[in-house]
């Protein structure tokens, strides 16, 4: 029978893909991709707390809202994305330190 | 609206691995009956003709992308309406009709107020969108 | 025994794409695995009972947000730029420089063990149900009654977030023809070949 | 699985001694295994049904393209060219399968089997007849929605890996068009959703039951139009003409598909066709009735489930013939003819029709047009 626990750990990996994802990317696209998946993890959380501690489903209208933030999120990120590629003709994420203080490295 | 069990997505399942299976075999006997012989002018893009100039993977145009954009807000919006859609008649059999059709209203009179926007700001236009951003 | 079936293929499947969406170098595939996520994500709602969440994870996810990622990906070029190392420990410091991250992970841990220690009630004696039944209450309906009950006052806010993304994501991709004059290409230049 | 096909099977009598059977002899109930083999059963008898329908929309548009425009069309296989799909079959199998050599090779073998993908899934929930029904899900509507939405995915992918610029252009044609028209489609089906207070199909077409002015599309003024608004997206989501646009043959030579050949081009065709036929399905289920026939007969029994089937099936014919009839009658849209109806015309249409629906349910209680019109006269809602 499946447990509690395997959901939690299936939603550690995507945690943790997710981070990985944002950490060692440097195209913006691909940190949003990673945002997603943390997102979705933290969404299949709630799903699954619903179903083994809780008799009601407010997980799943808290899994439903996060969709949707995720998928405003998403639009609005791209959005960006494309407006920077706009200016700047790349999607480096270290291209966007127009304000950045000149700092010793 | 009964209480379903897990087994009624059983077909769906199955309908998804006859997806693949119907791939799978498609390909395989295409494999086996049809010649291969890869090379020469047969690889190359066709473009009527003429040699193709660089990659197509460079090309760019944001006007289909603004219409994602706002599609993927109204389809978020439909998801929600789904749910409250589905009681609507039960609560309105129940006497709570005028709460829910104001509920109900007023999410929809806020969609519209978004496609009005981008109805008014020419991102609806296909034409458009270029000459009048640049006027202003 | 189907619902055992349903968790393992689609853990199977989600932790491959997973590994592979870390894996590859090229961001259109890897908006491909991110399908192949999402869709497994929709296989755990179902044996988690949650039909109507795992519809709209199909729906909103596969039919909007991957599209729009791929035509981001498409738009921009799809070009990915590999940090400077691969190996686990040049990957670490891209945050900031190796002390700062060393001294903040470190902090982390010390909070966190520390957060699990006050909160270990809540760890470890949560009540868990394990659910033997197989068969699922129809979702939708209590979704929609929570919907115009309980979180009314959500639902109705997230359609004003909704306009507010959908006039914010118009303004800032509308395609504009000049670009900004702060940003002209001398002012450009600072940046660019230096940093890959 | 009660109310689906394998429930239907298992009442059987020999296939309860099966059962039975089986039960004692391997030691645990066997229900479920037997369910699963009845299902992939009828899962290969569906399937090949639509595709050998898919197969004879390719005839049937070739054959009523040539009686609108005079000519004989395909003559020679067969009588009456009726066995030019074996034909086609044979020579989609037989060709040779290109790659052009910048392709994304990953993306341009996985893009056909999304579309088919997309497809196929979408099979499961159609209502053939009351118990020819794969899967009568909760959210059956919805996840016919959601789970037909891939099928822009695997266009996108097909006209990206290609490398060809006419297949790019295609291609994001496709993506875009599909997910435009999406919006006044699932608001078409969110009106019916108001009015029946369910999305399962049984739910739906159970509520229309009787005789044709319980059709939901005679429900209300509303819903009339809404039919129309729905017809016309879903020749835009099967991308049919007049909105063919990312195939549109005289600019964009083949639109997404352009590279693609021999067997992955027939997959993509094949999963065109069945689409047409799959998304039709679903407007009779919605709009006309399903499978219900005006009056009860043999309900239960086989030959009374064949006769339910013979309805769907002929009124999702006289849609595809509608299919079939308006690409060879309109001219082909420009883009931003294309736009503009979608978000100009359809969608606001679609949201009135949303609102005045509602405001239908609070004042008339739901009641249909004819009840109210005839108030008194016999209400046959048989089929509860």
């Amino acid at each position: 029978m499946i447990t509690l626990k395997a959901y939690l750990f299936i939603s550690l990996v995507l945690f943790v893909t997710g981070l990985v994802i944002i950490i060692s990317r440097k195209n913006i696209v691909a940190i949003l991709l990673g945002i997603e998946l943390i997102l979705n993890s933290a969404a299949l959380n709630f799903v699954a707390y619903s179903k083994y501690t809780a008799v009601n489903l407010d997980g799943h209208v808290f899994a439903l809202f996060i969709i949707v933030i995720a998928a405003a999120e998403a639009a609005v990120g791209l959005a960006i994305v494309i407006r920077f590629f706009q200016v700047k003709e790349s999607v480096h994420i270290d291209e966007a330190s127009d304000l950045r203080e000149e700092l010793t490295r | 609206m009964s209480n379903q069990s897990l087994n009624a997505f059983m077909p769906i399942i199955i309908m998804m691995g006859l997806a693949l299976g119907l791939y799978g075999a498609a390909l395989l006997v295409a494999h086996l009956l049809s010649p291969s012989k890869p090379g020469g002018k047969k690889d190359m893009p066709y473009e009527c003709g003429e040699e193709p100039v660089g990659s197509a993977w460079s090309m760019f145009n944001v006007r289909f992308y603004v219409v994602g954009l706002i599609f993927i807000i109204f389809d978020v919006e439909s998801v929600l309406m789904f749910p409250v859609a589905t009681i609507f008649r039960k609560m309105n059999a129940m006497g709570e009709g005028t709460y829910i059709l104001i509920i109900f209203l007023s999410f929809i009179s806020v969609l519209l107020e978004g496609i009005a926007y981008c109805w008014k700001k020419g991102d609806l236009d296909w034409v458009k969108s270029y000459k009048r951003s640049a006027d202003s | 025994m189907f619902s055992d079936i349903l968790f393992l293929s689609s853990s199977s499947l989600i932790i491959a794409s997973c590994v592979l969406m870390m894996w590859t170098k090229n961001l259109m595939h890897s908006c491909v695995y991110l399908l192949g996520v999402l869709i497994g994500i929709a296989g755990l709602y179902l044996t988690l009972g949650a039909d109507f969440v795992a519809a709209t994870q199909v729906m909103v996810y596969v039919g909007g947000v991957v599209i729009l990622m791929l035509f981001a990906v498409m738009l921009t070029g799809g070009k990915d730029f590999q940090s400077r190392s691969q190996k686990i420990l040049g990957l670490l410091p891209l945050m900031g420089s190796k002390y700062t991250f060393m001294w903040g992970s470190a902090t982390a841990m010390v909070f966190g063990f520390c957060q699990i220690y006050f909160f270990r009630h809540l760890f470890f004696e949560l009540k868990v149900q394990e659910t033997t039944s197989n068969q699922y209450a129809p979702t939708i309906e209590k979704i929609g009654e929570l919907l115009i009950t309980d979180h009314v006052v959500a639902f109705e806010i997230s359609s004003v977030l909704l306009l507010g993304a959908l006039v914010g994501a118009a303004i800032i991709a509308r395609p504009r023809k000049e670009r900004p004059a702060f940003l002209e290409p001398d002012h450009h230049d600072d940046h660019g070949e230096d940093h890959h | 699985m009660e109310n689906t096909i394998a429930g239907y099977f298992l009442k059987f009598e020999p296939l309860k001694y099966l059962v039975t059977n089986s039960s004692a002899w391997l030691g645990f109930d066997t229900t479920v295994l037997i369910g699963f083999i009845i299902f992939l059963t009828f899962g290969i008898v569906f399937l090949g049904f639509l595709a050998t329908v898919g197969g004879f929309g390719t005839i049937a548009e070739r054959k009523i393209s040539a009686d609108l425009q005079a000519r004989i069309g395909p003559n020679r296989v067969g009588p009456y060219g009726a066995f030019q799909l074996i034909a086609d079959g044979i020579k989609m199998l037989s060709k040779e399968d290109i790659m052009p050599r910048d392709a994304d090779k990953f993306l341009y073998y996985l893009a056909p089997f999304l579309s088919l993908f997309g497809v196929v899934c979408t099979i499961a929930v159609v209502p053939f007849s009351e118990n020819f029904i794969m899967a009568d899900l909760n959210v059956g509507v919805f996840y016919a929605l959601a789970i037909s939405s891939l099928v822009g995915v695997g266009i996108f992918l097909g006209g990206y890996a290609s490398n060809s610029k006419w297949s790019l252009l295609g291609g994001m044609r496709g993506a875009s068009q599909i997910i435009s028209y999406e919006i006044p489609v699932t608001l078409c089906i969110m009106m019916i959703v108001l009015l029946a207070g369910g999305l399962s199909f049984g739910a739906i077409i159970d509520e229309q039951a009787g005789m044709p002015w319980n059709w939901y599309i005679f429900h209300n003024p509303f819903t009339f139009i809404g039919f129309f608004i729905f017809f016309v997206s879903a020749l835009a989501e099967t991308n049919r003409a007049p909105f063919d646009l990312p195939e549109a043959e005289s600019e964009l030579v083949s639109g997404y598909h352009t590279e693609y050949t021999g067997i992955r081009f027939g997959l993509f065709a094949l999963a065109e066709y069945i689409e047409i036929f799959v998304v039709n399905g679903v407007a009779v289920s919605l709009f006309l009735g399903g499978y219900h026939l005006p009056f009860s007969f043999l309900e239960g029994t086989i030959p009374g489930n064949l006769l339910q089937f013979g309805t769907f099936f002929i009124k999702t014919c006289v849609l595809y013939y509608v299919v079939i009839w308006i690409r060879w009658t309109f001219p082909r849209l420009r883009v931003d003819q294309l736009m503009s109806i979608c978000w100009k015309y359809l969608t606001p249409i679609a949201i009135f029709n949303l609102v005045g629906v509602a405001i239908w349910i609070v004042c008339f209680d739901g009641q249909s047009m004819f009840n109210l019109l005839f108030t008194g006269a016999s209400h046959s809602g048989g089929g509860h």
